[in-house]
């Protein structure tokens, strides 16, 4: 008889299994799968208490999958497109938890585009992923707003329309964080999501995330085959943690990295590849992806970072107190009050 | 002059929109409020910003009557656009009051005109031009006090009070007033009968809007979250939480035990207070009519998911945009039945600005109690109008927070529990909120089918009984909603049931139809869906039912026909929806046209 | 085994979703409609992609009964997860066909059970992996076909229609479908007593959907626009938009008499819709529960500004997301009071595959007519499951354009026209649309308060006539729509009314109650609101009246108990959902017990 | 007694009060007023037929605006932050017709947003207007998201969250014409409605246009004095229509002058003033608007312009004549069809 392994724990003291959801009822192959199972490691590695956070998603397959990760975290899963502003309130309730929000192209770019553009520009503390497919996967198939003109789909024709790019709608409205990364290159996915769920505000990923239903032709943008074809990291991404930070000095040879500080103390080094990519230019950024637009890449990885400004939760001067911890004396004014608020009136 | 009327007539007054009448016009409410006279103030104001014609008109009744009149004793005008109809709008026998410049022909004879120098007592006061339109309206408010004997001291406190005590513009106003009333008696005969006399009606009365009312009744009720999205007659409310929640809800240390959010749009607005909501924060939102429309999906997922959230819908008249200024009470249908697939709304229907501040905390209560969404259906008329009123009451409960499970609850409970469970028998499930460390305190929210345990099912009978359950949890509520107030009458065979800002004209009405000898008439005054067992009762003991409702489809009546059917052939519809607030006239005559067929 | 049953059971298919059992489901169904029987096909599918279980119900009747039943006699499961409950779904004496690499215990005796080889087959068909589990599925085809007695030639006709001709696709089915009717010939002894034998019921009719009938009668009725946004169960009516108006609707230079628009969301769907309807365009928007709430506002714009418009809801269980791929008639209150302030919507309830067809150019024509949002609410049963349905009739009245004026009219008026004036007395105005080049013809649309010239006013008045007028333009809607079908019951004292997919149900209910010995009862297929003359009537004429809805609150009853106040203590509920078509037993066992009491 | 003067007509044959519209109800001194009778202005000095125009707007002070110009235009005050839809469907009526959208800033960079956007994306060929002002005007001076970070409102506080910079949002959008002007600089204002009004596409101008009641206290980034203050024009621009063109050559020296041809024969001249600026670069448009937001500057001109793009309508490929003037015949398939029909349900 062999005794078991011992089960693998993270400094949390938690293993793997207590990061999981409920088995996925997605497609197998499907793109949003991998960025699920990513989440799961990212905050095994983070070390990260799964009850202190919360998961936020909208309508769509992408939409179920915080379903399939973290299953001790609380988590809502409301409306096509809306995402934004349950998370935006519930952000509210206990401003110590972190949060995860799942989103689709068709649910962000479509339906929830508003609410997504305002939830950025108020800087919420969220790691807002889109996972993008150009395609309406749990409606079959037509197309979304990030679909490439040109794209032939079954039953819906060609799509004349300019395709909505997630990171430059982004950082038109100020966004703190912006990266894209690709469902297929699962590494490089986990390291933005650790950075992102360090990050201080709104962390928006837009991660390709093929469709094998419904949009996996090996010319449609994105589809695994093109990913795989037109990936063009900006560099080679790794985050890490306050603690280990002086462990990993002198790794890497003079010049060859950017690191990034985090507001948390923590770090994200960028190993240099062709060009140096200077993040935390926002010029850059927008140069980039109208660049990526003429020459149809797929650039990937963190394409702007902007670590000091004040988060949404931040600008209110909240007691320390999680507001949903608060009882009726800090909720209800003192009885004496209400003679003067009377006598206020005329 | 015919004989001697005191403290019973109306007084309109006609304005240009933007020119700062507003200010002259609360200082004459306030100062008649202040010599114990019954007053009410109406502002009909239009959908602009400057340079449109706007009214105010003021009720003064020595016997606390203070529902609109269609008739008006007393009308002063500074506008030439609306002079014709202001003149012609003056009862016989009545008092027109005109600024002098305005050369316009004045055909009657059966009524006493003042021509009042606006033009060059504001040349005369001494300001920049820019402020001039703005002083000439305190030229009215001092000849309407000398013609008609309103105290000038009350008129000083009412200045005092809307300057927060500023003694240079409470004394530059004063002036103004004070000349021009010493203009009217040097130039003007009194040859009117109306005047007002100090009496002593209105102590233990405070004057409020219930829009502030509402802010201040849910701050009390422990309001933790809001979030908003402009729109008239609405944003005062809103507003309202800006100035006093910083008053009165900040700890020592200067931090917040709140948050107020101004949204994107109204779906935004609801979305976040359904977010915070669930996240386990007394949260609310406040709209009008197109909010309310744009809120219809997120009110279903709060309905089915459980999330406890507050709806103002400040009503004003629609369809559509309507017109965004005028009041009515035509959102009842739309709230009742608001989103698709089964379900019914919990609405509660303030009548007065105290009710408005107290349902502003029972609002949050029974969200909370009940998991739901309730919409609180003010409007116009009551929201933004000044109103005398008793004062705001402590409340008298504790926070009802509703079945929240902490962690050490659910130590206790071993971690046993069920989300969508009905544990007690009355629909109402427990619930956790996000920060809940104990290991089976999380769960997942949807708007999708769950099981009791909030797991994802497409099984035909958990959705089946869930549904049940939801229905079961409704009739709960149905024991909880503020009851009716009810004036019953000794053998009435002839009820009536109203509700919101219309109570002040059926309760003239009452005395009306007395007068006319009509029928006699108990009176519900309905305060909120589902219909309370005692609302029940009320319509099973009379024999006809009048429902008096400002809007035009009887919009209560074809609730309670579908809730009550064995009921609804007793029931009577004395609707109309003109965007003015009813008056007791109307309502007298729409009931007996219809007792005389 | 006992008696012979011929043409009168249910067979139920489990499969796994997204493994395309679809083909193999439908050309069983189709087969036996060739074949002369009457059937229906029920997909029971969840909201997922692939992997979750499916059920498809295929229901033989000789007699033409089409309602889902309850009971199974046959049963087909290719499906581990379900495979217990399916099993226990079988009625005793009947017939249970399983995948025999599933192993799972079967405790029963009281019926048939016949193993197949589905993996081996399909392993054995020769094609790509990929393709194996979809050839599988033509394995039950053929083993079924062998049992039940299905004539392989009405197969190939139907795999043919499926395929669109295609000989390889139909070779390659079909070789395997005999391939595994001739296993069972050989390996499986008929325990059963349920078979299949030609009849002549069927001809005269065709298979197909409500949603592609819908968007057929809409091509027919000459649709100009239609925006729309992808959701369960709706998006197949757009969908077919997108097929057919290609073929029927270009010209001979393939230039295009429409536009077909995927919009960003239900907001923006409505609101195109609606800028196209004002522009002149026949226009429309498909869509289903969360969409409906979304276009709230918006329809209350088309309402008061009078603007022609067709709003389709397909409709599936809610509130909320609820079930997507279930069914239910559960938007009625909402569509009906969609929209703030007063209302009330025109909504057309078509109850059979047919009449999505007439409804279809029917509900163009009335929005026209009107200058109204018109209301169709179709549902999931209805508009995605295949249905014998009489063919689509070409239709039998020209374009109903209503009051437009062009240049030359209004040359002919001199040009004196008011676009919301009522000049015919039927509160029907006149209008022009953009591109009249005649200088009178411009107006300015508008949500707000506007005069018979469509100039802004807030004039109270003003308001109240245009409100009315708006009130006597649904009454002429009221003559308009398409009257009840009523089935007349010699002295019935008992009526029941029903409306949409549940007709069957109702159809076979009356049989069934005549069997059990009820109450006579005579029928009425409401088929629009306003509720027509010959409505009232049917109702005023019985003692009772059931009123059958497939949703938890009875919501048709809710309606007509606001519309019909006196006769509201008639009405009695027999509703329920729970996602699944209603069942005829189901009604007939509502009824009794109602009966009863 | 004197002759009355004889009336002015433009070539179309009609008079500057043929352009007018009601008198406005806005305030006195209100941007909206001045851009209203820009457009009176350009409209008559292009000839155009009032008939021949459709107006189009939400709700809100600058959405009245339409009601005071071109009164002989078929117009539609809908609902707010709606605009985008109900000019998006009109736009089928009638496809000879040109369309000049008014909206507020609260009206398309609030509730709007997602509408503008997609209505930008798909090229839908009208004039787009946004009168900026930073506030909601007609519910009286609550922040809209154009409001500046740091801006105090009476009873609203401070404004915290990034504004929105529609004409970023334009270019995000891919929209084919972006401009910017102010209300304060009416000579541009009308040039550049001529440009618009001759664009073949999607024509934004972003015109902060001051509320004068409610927001133009001396540093308000939308206020009368903040915008002469700081106004930096790109180019001086003028609008040359078809068939004026050839008069006009020569009158600028060599190399001072840029043109743009535009897809109807007119010709915009952009006169260069400090620097040359090329419109026709989006990349350029990003990083103008990139500095003018980082140096504080109200940046106005013609940012970009795209002339070869297909428009929305043109997508469909629509029969000559207007669609709302076909009738039955074209409109019905013919009789013989349906039994087609039926043949192919099975
Ligand atoms: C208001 C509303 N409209 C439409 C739908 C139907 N719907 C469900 S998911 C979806 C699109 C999902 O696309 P996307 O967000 O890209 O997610 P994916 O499935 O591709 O991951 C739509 C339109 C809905 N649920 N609610
Ligand atoms: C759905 C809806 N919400 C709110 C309103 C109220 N409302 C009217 S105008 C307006 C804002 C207008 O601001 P903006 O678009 O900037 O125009 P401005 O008045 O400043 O010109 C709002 C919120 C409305 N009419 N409809
Ligand atoms: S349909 Fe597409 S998006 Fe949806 S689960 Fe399948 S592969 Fe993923
Ligand atoms: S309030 Fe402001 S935006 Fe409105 S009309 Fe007046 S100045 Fe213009
Ligand atoms: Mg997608
Ligand atoms: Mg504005």
């Amino acid at each position: 008889m062999t005794t078991p392994a011992p089960v693998q724990t993270n400094k949390a003291g938690l293993s793997k299994n207590d990061y999981r959801g409920l088995p996925s009822t997605l497609c197998q192959g499907c793109g949003h799968n991998s960025i699920a199972n990513q989440i799961i490691t990212a905050c095994y590695d983070l070390n990260i208490v799964p009850e202190e956070i919360m998961k936020f998603s909208g309508i769509g397959c992408s939409s179920k999958s915080p379903a399939y990760f973290l299953n001790r975290s609380f988590g809502f899963n409301g409306l096509h497109g809306r995402m934004s502003s349950l998370a935006t309130g519930a952000l509210f309730a206990d401003t110590t938890l972190r949060a995860i929000g799942i989103s689709g192209d068709g649910d962000t770019a479509s339906i929830g585009m508003g609410g997504f553009k305002h939830m950025v520009r108020r800087n919420a503390p969220i790691v807002y992923i889109v996972e993008n497919n150009g395609v309406y996967g749990l409606t079959k198939g037509q197309f979304s707003a990030t679909a490439e003109v040109g794209l032939n789909l079954k039953h819906q024709g060609t799509n004349q329309y300019m395709p909505v790019d997630i990171c430059m709608e982004a950082l038109a409205s100020n966004a703190t964080f912006v990266a894209r990364s690709f469902a297929g290159d699962a590494k490089q996915v986990k390291e933005l999501l650790k950075a992102a769920l360090s990050h201080h505000g709104v962390a928006v990923l837009d991660i390709i995330s093929p469709c094998v239903t419904f949009n996996n032709q090996e010319d449609a943008t994105h589809s695994y085959t093109w990913g795989k074809d037109h990936e063009a990291p900006l560099h080679e991404i790794s985050f890490i943690p306050a603690l280990d930070e002086i462990e990993l000095q002198g790794e890497f040879a003079e010049g060859t990295v950017r690191e990034v500080s985090m507001h948390d103390g923590s770090t994200v080094l960028l190993k240099k590849l062709e060009k140096d990519y200077d993040p935390t230019s926002r010029a850059n950024a927008f140069q980039m992806l109208e660049s990526t637009q003429l020459n149809n890449w797929l650039v990937t990885g963190l394409l702007y970072i902007n670590e000091s400004k004040p988060t949404l939760t931040e600008t209110f001067n909240l007691v320390d107190t999680p507001l949903n911890r608060l009882a009726d004396p800090d909720l209800r004014p003192a009885r004496e009050t209400i003679e003067k608020i009377n006598a206020m009136m005329f | 002059m015919s004989e001697k009327v005191i403290n019973d007539f109306s007084v309109t007054i006609a304005t240009v929109n933007g020119s700062g009448s507003q200010t002259a016009n609360v200082t004459l409410l306030r100062a008649l409020f202040k010599m114990g006279i019954p007053v009410s103030g109406k502002n009909l104001f239009p959908s602009n910003i400057q340079g449109l014609p706007t009214w105010y008109t003021i009720r003064v009744s020595k016997d606390g009557f203070v529902a609109r009149r269609d008739e008006q004793e007393v009308v002063v005008t500074l506008n030439p656009v609306s002079f014709a109809r202001d003149l012609a709008s003056v009862r016989p026998g009545g008092a027109f009051f005109y600024a002098d410049d305005i050369r316009l022909p004045i055909a009657r004879s059966d009524i006493s005109v003042y021509p009042m120098p606006v033009k060059q007592m504001a040349r005369a006061a001494n300001v920049s031009p820019a402020l001039r339109d703005y002083i000439a309206n305190m030229v009215y408010v001092g000849i309407l006090a000398q013609m008609l004997g309103i105290d000038l001291e009350t008129i000083k406190q009412a200045l005092s009070f809307h300057f927060k005590g500023k003694a240079q513009a409470i004394d530059s106003n004063f002036t103004t007033i004070k000349t021009a009333a010493d203009w009217a008696t040097q130039n003007l005969k009194k040859s009117d009968p109306y005047s007002v006399a100090q009496m002593d009606s209105t102590s233990g009365f405070v004057m409020a809007d219930g829009n502030t009312a509402a802010a201040l009744g849910a701050i009390y009720g422990g309001l933790q979250f809001a979030a908003w999205y402009p729109i008239t007659p609405a944003s005062t409310l809103a507003e309202s939480l800006n100035v006093f929640l910083p008053q009165l809800r900040k700890t020592t240390d200067g931090k917040q035990t709140y948050a107020v959010l101004q949204a994107e749009d109204e779906l935004a607005a609801v979305g976040m207070a359904i977010g915070a909501g669930w996240g386990g924060l007394r949260s609310m939102t406040s709209t009008s009519g197109p909010g309310i429309s744009l809120m219809a999906e997120y009110a279903g997922l709060a309905y089915y998911a459980e999330v406890p959230v507050v709806i103002w819908d400040v009503q004003r008249i629609g369809p559509s945009t309507g017109l965004p200024t005028r009041t009515a009470q035509g959102d009842l249908t739309e709230a009742y039945f608001l989103s698709h697939g089964d379900k019914q709304n919990i609405i509660l229907l303030p009548g007065s600005v105290q009710e408005c501040f107290e349902f502003g905390w029972k609002a949050l209560d029974l969200a909370e109690h009940l998991q739901a969404p309730v919409f609180v259906l003010s409007d116009l008329d009551l929201g933004m109008n000044q109103w005398m009123t008793k004062p705001f009451e402590y409340p008298d409960t504790p926070l009802e927070r509703g079945k929240v499970l902490w962690e050490a609850d659910l130590e206790k409970l071993n971690g046993v529990w069920g989300r969508y469970k009905d544990s007690d028998g009355d629909g109402i499930p427990f619930r956790t909120v996000p920060g809940n460390k104990h290991p089976s305190a999380a769960w997942f929210g949807r708007g999708t089918g769950h099981d009791e345990n909030a797991r994802y099912t497409e099984d035909a009978n958990t959705w089946e009984n869930n549904m049940a359950r939801l229905k079961k949890k409704y009739d709960t509520a149905r024991t909880l909603v503020p009851k009716p107030v009810i004036k019953a009458a000794k053998g009435a065979t002839v009820g009536i049931i109203a509700y919101g800002s219309t109570e002040p004209a059926v309760e003239e009405a009452l005395a009306l139809l007395k007068q006319a000898g009509g029928p006699k008439t108990a009176f519900l005054r309905l305060r909120a869906l589902p219909c309370t067992a005692e609302a029940q009762d009320f319509i099973k003991k009379y024999e006809r039912i009048y429902i008096v409702e400002a809007n035009r489809d009887g919009q209560l009546r074809q609730i309670l026909s579908a809730v009550l059917p064995d009921q609804a052939h007793k029931f009577r519809s004395a609707c109309h929806s003109d965007g003015l607030p009813l008056t007791a006239k109307w309502v007298k005559e729409a009931i007996l046209a219809q007792e005389e067929k």
